[in-house]
């Protein structure tokens, strides 16, 4: 462990960088980003080559072992999240240097609180703690928040307003859980919970205590309200980093902790629960992404429906064979990176393709795919992987968790999945409608920077890309988890 | 990597490539863009020649990487993948350069052509997959390559039929999803084996088989416009000429017949499938779709419309061809894959010029067509003639294969379709060509352009001429080595004895 | 029935009302005082149930303290933006929730 | 003729016409080709005189492989054929180098012609099936070549019978070539041997009696010749009644399982039918007002008589080798006599200056042989009725086959008096072409020299015969005429249209298409129903899926905090349970 | 009372009950941690448990707690630079109250420095001391008294951005020798902690009056806002 620096430099690098971010002036802070990125890529990638060649380890803070320190991870999980947030994250910081020039002074703040955002993040990946994973939370849910309301328009800060009272209402629930697991197992490690858990009346509330905030957090249907107003009418890259990154941290320390509290304890009932939750959000989701007339609210709501695949995670694990389990992991995994890469791909487009005809109106976006082809082009490699069609991420995830639930012999999840994507492609293929169809001939749209649409294609085709080539991704990410031997 | 594996990518690169410059090219560059397309389309014409010749000589060609545990993607080139191969390369040159001129003046031809390009990459990575994962790649993938295609026009039609064309396609590309993982599930990953690689399950599991089949078959019946699944073809004829020739002679629909022939014959094997009763019923259902088909294109005025009937019913015949057991019945299927290819577009690339040269869509307005333009109605009756199966077109050699082939199978009610199918193809084909040669034109055409010396733009009549010759051709000197039926005769004694 | 119960159960008790506080009100400044008082709630379930019969364990007391400042932020926070947002719109309550 | 050379007119016979077709395709060669049209049919010509049966010619690169050869029977059809396209192409220069759509008329006659010779030295079942179907759809060309009204009836007519004709042969071929040992590649020699042990028998010989028959005028499928020869160019009509009309005989010829045992029943059908034909046919045709539509008549009565001999093989096998050069006999006797007769017709309506008498005379003497009494004619009915009465064991009924061969005679003397009656009517209208008559001057001259020489070719029948025969034949030439005669005094013609009972059958193809509009019209019924319920119900379930939009998200919103209250009592109610 | 009270009673109640049976049924636990931390505090460098576990065995959680704080600072200056306020017309022009400050302000600070001071072995510490500090600021801000470096808004981010880049620092800094993250060295822990700690408690104090001072004033007329925002939607 000596000499990983790396992992630190991780949540410390941003957390400098957001320091900094403030004291320097407002024309400073998005310069920040090439030293900030270059840094935090290399952190990323030194964690990476070090688990691959070393294996999954577990960083000591302050020298302290487990029950009485914090300890960090450091195992294929939380390297692959870190990865995949540096690689969203930049390419979003790099968006939003180019997008905010149009925007007041006052969003310069974006960049304080997107590092502080990271590192919130970063320090939720690593987390071997549950009360840490509070504070990590409330780092990253503040943050976000805070993001939310940069606007400070009316509806930006209603958004944000519910989404502070939904995370708090979230956070609090979780806290109470994580007392009541304290209590029973003295323990706040999760090593230490994986080998006392017992089930018994304390910890079954905690669990559900636990489950309950995450959920808030995680926006699943039908606790979903929050999410709309705040990811789609925030700023572009917010809106992006949100639905792509934040959501997943909350749904992170779900899936961790239900592993660490083991198939004992964590009852099949509830796991079938959190399932149709999931089909609820992926129905509900994709109807009411159809349904929209905005642009931005359409690929929010698509959130929400994407967030319940997500939970098929929970009954395709619990209670199924090993293969099932391992498939359902992979599958899960799968689905949510590649959602995070399409989903942020999705809003920078769609960022770029309002900026292009000055209307958040999908019914605006008429013949827009004659001017502004490359906007559109991201936008349906995003929703490709979104519709869950090949080749993509999405598809390979669908693949591995239609693989899981006919080995678990849970077919009813196979409807879920069907449906789920022909209503994406419903919502996806609303937009193209609109876009193909033949309007003005001259071009009255504007042209967005380059930069811009760069950074769009390159998440898109990372989103493709992950689908092709998913075998080493979930390689890394199974290292040093239960699936990892299979 | 060998060289093998290198060429076998570099043919479904060539159109990748091209698709992705031409995304990229800025709309004005016309020149710059038609040279580029039509020297993909001569390489990978080249490079398809030169697997055919290799594949002839029993080389192995095969691609394939990881991703994810179990599951490979695959390219490999055998008789059966090369015959499509060979079919979509030598058409899309034909539909390239018909489209260069039919869209002249055209807006969007950068998403138009880049869109083409990745809807052939998709097809020939269709034909070229070594496993069921791979060809569900690139099953979606033509899926979405096309439907920019279908909605070219930006119409509210032409939105509508691309709305339709998704909500089956889509509903069946999940179907079939389902039915692969479904088989993944049982016996990994499934590689197309000639001979299947179900046959050794637990007998047990037989039903469930059958239930995955159906799956399937409703899976890839959606694009082969298998009744009651084909209401999105005619709908999707809005497109653009070589967009529905394409969609009907090539991508789309040959697509769904090419997956049927391989879940049949690669998956489950032919004799297995025999075995567990499902070819009959596959049968009835084509026949059915051959006489419906038959039917409603009767009725249509509209000349696209009719074909896109016409196509219905054509393409059951492939359906019809491998739901034969028997040798001769497949080579009958098989070898219709390519005719109706050879006779669809050309007849397509007719109602093309018809309507681009004279402004001409409907059948009742064709009166007298041939004298203004006899190269284009020669054509036209080439391909009508092959429809109906007179010899010694080529429609006539797949016909004849399919009869004999259904009399071995024990099908002899088949005959009876095929000579019904027969006779109400020339009842709706003769009548066109009655009213093309026959009938005299009694008002002025309304002819908006100077299309070139020729009767119309020779990048219109040349790739029509080209493929009429090509389908009387192949009926003609059907017993030539390399010739559809010999390519199909190869494939079937490789498939019966593995 | 020792004393750390009493604490607990009331700590579960503030939750509880806390809960319901946040659920009934409609006024933002009434939701955070609910959310206060249900993070005191908490708090409390953590310093109750510290104390078993081994002694006084003060990990959760340290526990307590940090989420007491983070409850004074998000406090903050939530002050914050509620302010403006009473500023903006001059409601007191949150659009769609009357 | 040996070896390459032999070879070589094997192909060119039907390759000529078909090369000359295909570089009509070159639009700077057409007008050279219309001049050499009409001399297309030479080389089959040439062959037919000095080919040797038995030779082949394999073209292996052709469709499933093709053979080409000759045998005794198609040499002669192959004979009579190709005299008459070339007198008909010479009678009709006028056609095919000049006037109206000359270079349509063209095309089509070459193919027709092409296909045509190739059907008769075809040698497999598929190069056979090839140029049948492109004759005859090729010869639609011709028939609705002068466009008008009654034209295009008789084309569609053609048309509709010859699909069915087409189709319905094409099922028999299948059947049967499946049945023989290489059904890829089937000889035709192969298929009456094959087709009598097939277990579809009866299907096959019904597929391909009816499907040729729509060619040779079968009942009930006779309908396109009336009008066909009717409303044809001349030379059309005559190549189609010459010749043509005899594809379909050549197809029952080489097809049918004739002298095989055990299909008497199909044999009585086809006598009978035959022998329907033959009065219903001359009945009908009497009563028609155009020369053509008669003898179109007179052909259908004809066919019936030789459905009659072809009937008779099938039951009684042993008379086989009779009864083929009857057959033979009668067909070149026919076909040369129809020919002149319908070349005729065009020289007649024009205006000339030559010796009435004379023309008179050429046209009566094919007339003479047809009712039998000319040498040819004689030969030819008293070779059938030989064969027939051979010392076979034969069934009790055909002793009556003379009488009806007789009283059918009858017919056709009326038929022919009925014919030249309506042609004096006619003659003289129009102007004179030359070309027509070098055309008809040439078959005329080929069927005298036929009628003449054939019954020295027919040595098969025993002279004896053939005297008794002219005494047979005599009665009812005399008694037709008298009847002719009778009929001119006092009856008048029924009102019989040219297709008799074809007004019967038209709603059928009609039926088809109405089928597929009702298909149509269903998929759009519902769907239109639907879209009106839809139209109904959308606006009504627009606003309720707004309200239940609004409604679903209001609730979300608003109550997110009861709701994740209520979830977390629920899970939280369920681990308790569970513990 | 609606539906909606009365379910909502009844599911509290019930999320109640159940949370008051998790707490009964808790059964001890076999993991003993505050022996653990008995055993470590020589090696902590503090004398009390609580700062100790606060600083230096869970020292990461205090300095994300911290970023927390900064964080609101962060989001209530953004806010305000969105949503400009008028210059503040705040304070009470009362002669009293300053002369009671005047009194009051020495003592906060000692106070302030004793709980700081006193963390390192009773109940105590920075939060505590910075709490005060900031209590002292918010009187002094009512009591009308403008303390210019107050407003000086880079003087101001360096003072909030204080505690957090020092802890950072001292985190970075003792792994120099091959160490964790924040693993003081035995001999200087005491010292370190209490350096962590004075800077924490300025930043803490500042934080939480930045954050008072930076809600807009009661006394801002919302529909006035309102039309701004009217303009500009």
């Amino acid at each position: 462990m000596i000499g990983l620096w790396s992992v630190p430099l991780l949540f410390a690098l941003p957390l400098a960088l957001g320091i900094l971010s403030l004291l320097v002036t407002p024309a400073w802070r998005p310069r920040l980003i090439f030293v900030g990125l270059p840094l935090l890529a290399v952190a990323s990638f030194d964690v990476l080559a070090r688990l691959v060649v070393e294996g999954p380890r577990i960083y000591e803070l302050g020298g302290w072992q487990a029950p009485l320190g914090i300890n960090l991870v450091v195992d294929g999980l939380a390297v692959g999240m870190i990865l995949m947030t540096t690689l969203v994250a930049s390419l979003c910081a790099l968006y939003a240097r180019v997008y905010l020039r149009d925007y007041p002074p006052s969003s310069s703040f974006f960049w304080p609180l997107l590092w502080l955002l990271w590192a919130g993040m970063n320090g939720i990946w690593l987390a071997e703690d549950i009360f840490n994973l509070y504070v990590g939370l409330e780092v990253m849910g503040l943050a976000a928040v805070g993001m939310v309301a940069l606007r400070a328009t009316p509806q930006a800060l209603a958004a944000a307003m519910r989404y502070l009272l939904a995370a708090l209402l979230g956070s609090l629930a979780y806290l109470l859980g994580v007392a009541l697991l304290y209590a029973t197992y003295g323990t706040l490690s999760m090593a230490g919970l994986h080998e006392a858990a017992a089930p018994n009346v304390t910890t079954h509330v905690a669990l559900a205590l636990i489950i309950l905030g995450l959920l808030l957090k995680t926006a699943l249907f039908p606790l979903h309200a929050w999410l709309p107003p705040a990811h789609g009418g925030a700023l572009t890259p917010v809106s992006a980093l949100l639905s792509a990154l934040v959501i997943k941290a909350s749904f992170y320390i779900l899936m961790r902790i239900w592993l660490v509290l083991g198939p004992e304890v964590t009852p099949i009932f509830t796991a079938q629960v959190l399932g149709v939750l999931g089909a609820g959000a992926v129905f509900y989701g994709g109807w009411m992404a159809w349904r929209q007339h905005h642009l931005k609210q359409l690929v929010a709501y698509s959130t929400v429906a994407q967030i319940g695949y997500l939970f098929l995670f929970f009954p395709l694990v619990t209670g199924t064979g090993p293969e099932a389990a391992r498939l359902a992991w992979d599958g899960t995994l799968m689905m949510l990176v590649a959602h995070a890469l399409a989903k942020a791909a999705l809003f920078l487009s769609a960022g770029n393709l309002i900026l292009a005809v000055g209307s958040t109106q999908i019914s605006h976006l008429v013949g827009i795919s004659r001017f502004r082809p490359m906007s559109l082009f991201s936008f349906g490699l995003a929703g490709v992987s979104l519709m869950g069609l090949p080749p993509s991420g999405g598809f390979t995830g669908k693949w591995l968790l239609l693989h899981s639930a006919i080995l678990s012999g849970q077919w009813w999840w196979l409807i879920v999945l069907f449906l789920g994507g022909l209503l994406s492609a419903a919502y996806i293929f609303k937009v193209f409608r609109m876009s193909f169809r033949e309007g003005p001939q001259i071009d009255r749209s504007v042209t967005p920077p380059l930069t811009l649409d760069v950074t769009a294609l390159i998440l898109a085709s990372a989103a493709i890309l992950i689908g092709l080539t998913a075998h080493l991704p979930l390689f890394w990410l199974r290292l040093g988890s239960a699936f990892g031997a299979g | 990597m060998t060289w093998n594996a290198l060429i076998l990518f570099g043919v479904l690169a060539t159109s990748l490539v091209a698709s992705a410059v031409i995304f990229l090219l800025a709309e004005s560059r016309h020149t710059t863009r038609s040279v580029f397309n039509l020297a993909a389309a001569v390489l990978k014409l080249l490079l398809v020649g030169w697997i055919v010749w290799g594949v002839y000589q029993n080389i192995d060609y095969e691609f394939r990487f990881t991703i994810i545990e179990g599951v490979d993607f695959i390219l490999r080139a055998d008789a059966l993948g090369m015959m499509f191969v060979g079919l979509s390369s030598l058409l899309w040159l034909f539909t390239t350069i018909y489209a260069i001129g039919y869209l002249e003046k055209a807006p969007n031809r950068s998403r138009f052509f880049g869109f083409f390009s990745l809807c052939v990459a998709s097809t020939v990575g269709i034909a070229l997959a070594g496993n069921l994962f791979t060809f569900l790649l690139f099953y979606e993938l033509l899926t979405l390559s096309t439907y920019p295609l279908v909605v070219h026009r930006g119409t509210r039609e032409s939105l509508r039929a691309g709305q339709v064309y998704l909500y089956y396609t889509l509903g069946g590309g999940a179907l079939l999803l389902f039915g692969v993982v479904a088989l993944h599930v049982l016996v990994g990953d499934t590689e197309f084996v000639p001979g299947g690689v179900l046959s050794g399950l637990d007998p047990s599991l037989h039903p469930l088989l059958i239930g995955i089949f159906l799956m399937m078959i409703i899976g890839l019946g959606v694009k082969a416009a298998l009744f009651p699944l084909h209401a999105w073809l005619p709908m999707a004829m809005v497109a653009p000429a070589p967009v529905s020739a394409l969609l009907h002679a090539v991508a789309v629909v040959k697509a769904g017949a090419f997956g049927i022939a391989r879940l049949v014959y690669d998956v489950y094997g032919i004799e297995f499938a025999f075995s567990l009763g499902l070819l009959g019923p596959l049968a009835v259902a084509a026949s059915i779709t051959i006489i419906y088909g038959s039917l409603r294109a009767l009725a249509q005025d509209d000349l696209k419309k009719r074909l896109a009937f016409s196509t219905v019913s054509q393409v059951s015949y492939i359906i019809l061809g491998i739901s034969l057991f028997g040798p001769v019945g497949t080579l009958g299927g098989l070898v219709h894959l390519l005719h109706q290819g050879l006779m669809k577009i050309t007849l397509f690339f007719c109602a093309g010029n018809y309507a681009e040269t004279l402004g001409v869509h409907k059948i009742s307005e064709l009166d007298g067509a041939g004298q203004r333009m006899p190269a284009t109605s020669v054509a036209f009756t080439l391909g009508a003639f092959g429809m109906i199966g007179i010899p010694p077109m080529a429609g006539f050699i797949s016909k004849w294969y399919l009869g004999i082939g259904a009399l071995e199978a024990g099908m002899n009610w088949v005959l009876g379709v095929l000579i019904l199918s027969s006779l109400l193809n020339a009842a709706y084909f003769l009548p066109i060509l009655y009213r093309i040669w026959f009938r005299r034109r009694e008002r002025l055409w309304c002819e908006g352009k100077v299309l070139g010396r020729f009767e119309t733009s020779g990048w219109l009549l040349l790739p029509t001429l080209a493929t009429a010759a090509f389908a009387l051709i192949a009926g003609v000197l059907a017993g030539m080595p390399f010739s559809p039926l010999y390519w199909a005769d190869l494939i079937v004694s490789r498939e019966y004895l593995p | 029935m020792s004393s750390a119960l009493v604490f607990a159960w009331s700590g579960v008790l503030l939750f509880g009302l806390g809960l319901f506080g946040f659920i009934a009100h409609r006024h933002l400044l009434r939701r955070l005082l609910a959310f206060n008082i249900m993070g005191s709630g908490s708090f409390l379930v953590l310093i109750g149930l510290a104390q078993d019969g081994r002694g006084v364990d003060h990990v959760p007391h340290a526990m307590v303290i940090t989420g007491i400042v983070v409850a004074v932020a998000s406090t903050a926070l939530a002050l914050v933006v509620f302010r403006r947002w009473y500023r903006a719109s001059g409601r007191t309550d949150l659009p769609e929730d009357t | 003729m040996s070896g390459l050379v032999g070879t070589t007119a094997l192909i060119l016979a039907p390759g000529v016409p078909l090369a000359l077709g295909v570089l009509w395709g070159f639009p700077r060669l057409r007008r050279h080709i219309g001049p050499i049209a009409p001399w297309a049919a030479i080389p089959a010509l040439l062959l037919a005189l000095f080919g040797i049966p038995g030779e082949t010619v394999e073209l292996s690169w052709l469709l499933f492989g093709g053979y080409l050869g000759l045998t005794d029977t198609t040499r002669v059809f192959l004979f009579f054929t190709a005299l008459i396209w070339f007198a008909a192409g010479i009678h009709g220069r006028g056609h095919l180098a000049e006037g109206d759509h000359c270079e349509r008329f063209c095309v089509f006659w070459l193919f027709t012609l092409a296909g045509n010779i190739g059907l008769i030295v075809a040698l497999d079942v598929a190069l056979f099936y090839t140029s049948f179907a492109l004759m005859t759809f090729a010869a639609y060309g011709l028939i609705v070549h002068d466009q008008n009204e009654i034209a295009q009836r008789a084309g569609r007519v053609y048309l509709v019978l010859a699909v069915l004709g087409e189709a319905l042969i094409l099922m028999g071929l299948l059947l049967a070539a499946r049945a023989t040992a290489a059904p890829l590649l089937p000889m035709l020699a192969e298929l009456p041997q094959a087709i009598a042990g097939a277990p579809e028998r009866d299907l096959i010989i019904a597929s391909l009696w009816l499907g040729f028959g729509v060619k040779a005028g079968l009942p009930l499928l006779h309908f396109s010749l009336p009008l066909a020869y009717g409303a044809a160019p001349v030379p059309v009509a005559a190549a189609l009644a010459g010749a043509m009309i005899k594809a379909g005989l050549l197809g029952w010829l080489v097809t049918l399982p004739l002298g095989f045992v055990g299909l008497q029943h199909w044999g009585t059908i086809i006598i009978l039918t035959g022998l329907f034909a033959a009065f219903a046919a001359a009945l009908i045709g009497v009563n028609q007002k155009q020369p053509r539509v008669v003898l179109a008549y007179s052909s259908i009565s004809q066919m019936g008589l030789i459905s009659v001999g072809i009937g008779a093989w099938m039951v009684a096998p042993e008379l086989g080798p009779l009864l083929a050069v009857a057959i033979t006999v009668f067909a070149l006797h026919h076909s040369l006599a129809k020919a002149a007769l319908f070349l005729g017709t065009e020289v007649v309506r024009h205006r000339t200056r030559r010796p009435a008498l004379w023309l008179w005379v050429g046209l009566g003497i094919p007339a003479l042989a047809l009712a039998g009494l000319m040498p040819s004619g004689l030969v030819a009915k008293a070779s059938l009725k030989y064969g027939l009465l051979a010392n076979a064991p034969v069934p009790e009924a055909w002793s009556y086959l003379p009488l009806l061969l007789g009283l059918a005679a009858i017919g056709t003397t009326a038929l022919m008096a009925r014919h030249l009656w309506l042609l004096r009517l006619e003659a003289g209208r129009d102007e004179a072409q030359p070309t027509a008559w070098h055309g008809w001057a040439l078959i005329t001259a080929a069927t005298v020299l036929g009628i003449l020489l054939l019954p020295l070719w027919g040595i098969e029948v025993p002279w004896m015969a053939a005297a008794g025969g002219l005494i047979d034949a005599l009665w009812p030439v005399a008694a037709g005429l008298v009847l002719a005669a009778f009929a001119w005094r006092w009856l008048r013609p029924l009102p019989i249209p040219p297709a008799d009972a074809l007004m019967l059958l038209t709603p059928l193809p009609g039926l088809a298409l109405r089928a597929g509009q009702a298909l149509g019209v269903t998929g759009p019924a519902v769907r239109r129903g639907l879209r009106h319920l839809e139209a109904k119900a959308l606006d009504r379930y627009r606003r309720a899926d707004h309200r239940l939009g609004r409604f679903t998200e209001q609730l979300w919103r608003r109550d997110a905090s009861l709701l994740f209250a209520l979830l977390l009592a629920v899970v939280a109610l369920i681990g308790i349970r569970i513990a | 009372m609606s539906l909606r009270i009365v379910s909502a009673a009844l599911l509290c109640l019930a999320v109640t009950g159940a949370l008051a049976w998790a707490v009964l049924d808790r059964p001890l636990p076999e993991e003993n941690l505050p022996e653990r931390v008995a055993a470590a505090m020589p090696e902590s460098g503090v004398d009390h448990p609580v700062t100790a576990v606060l600083l230096n065995f869970r020292s990461y959680d205090t300095l994300l707690e911290i970023a927390v704080l900064l964080l609101a600072v962060v989001v209530a200056l953004a806010l305000r630079e969105a949503q400009p306020d008028r210059p503040e017309q705040m304070g009470l022009e009362n002669p009293l109250l300053r002369a009671v400050m005047a009194w009051l302000l020495p003592l906060i600070l000692i106070v302030a420095g004793f709980l700081l001071w006193a963390g390192s072995y009773q109940p105590g510490g920075a939060f505590q001391a910075g709490s005060v500090l900031a209590a002292a600021g918010v009187l002094l801000r009512l009591a009308g008294v403008t303390t210019a470096w107050l407003d000086n808004a880079t003087l101001m981010r360096a003072g909030l951005a204080l505690g957090l880049l020092t802890f950072l620092g001292v985190g970075l800094l003792v792994m120099i020798p091959g160490v964790p993250f924040l693993t003081y060295p035995l001999e200087y822990a005491g010292t370190l902690i209490l350096l962590i700690e004075l800077t924490l408690t300025l930043s803490i104090g500042l934080t939480l009056i930045s954050l008072f001072r930076l809600t807009p004033p009661y006394a801002d007329d919302p529909d006035e806002a309102r039309e701004q925002q009217g303009k500009t939607p």
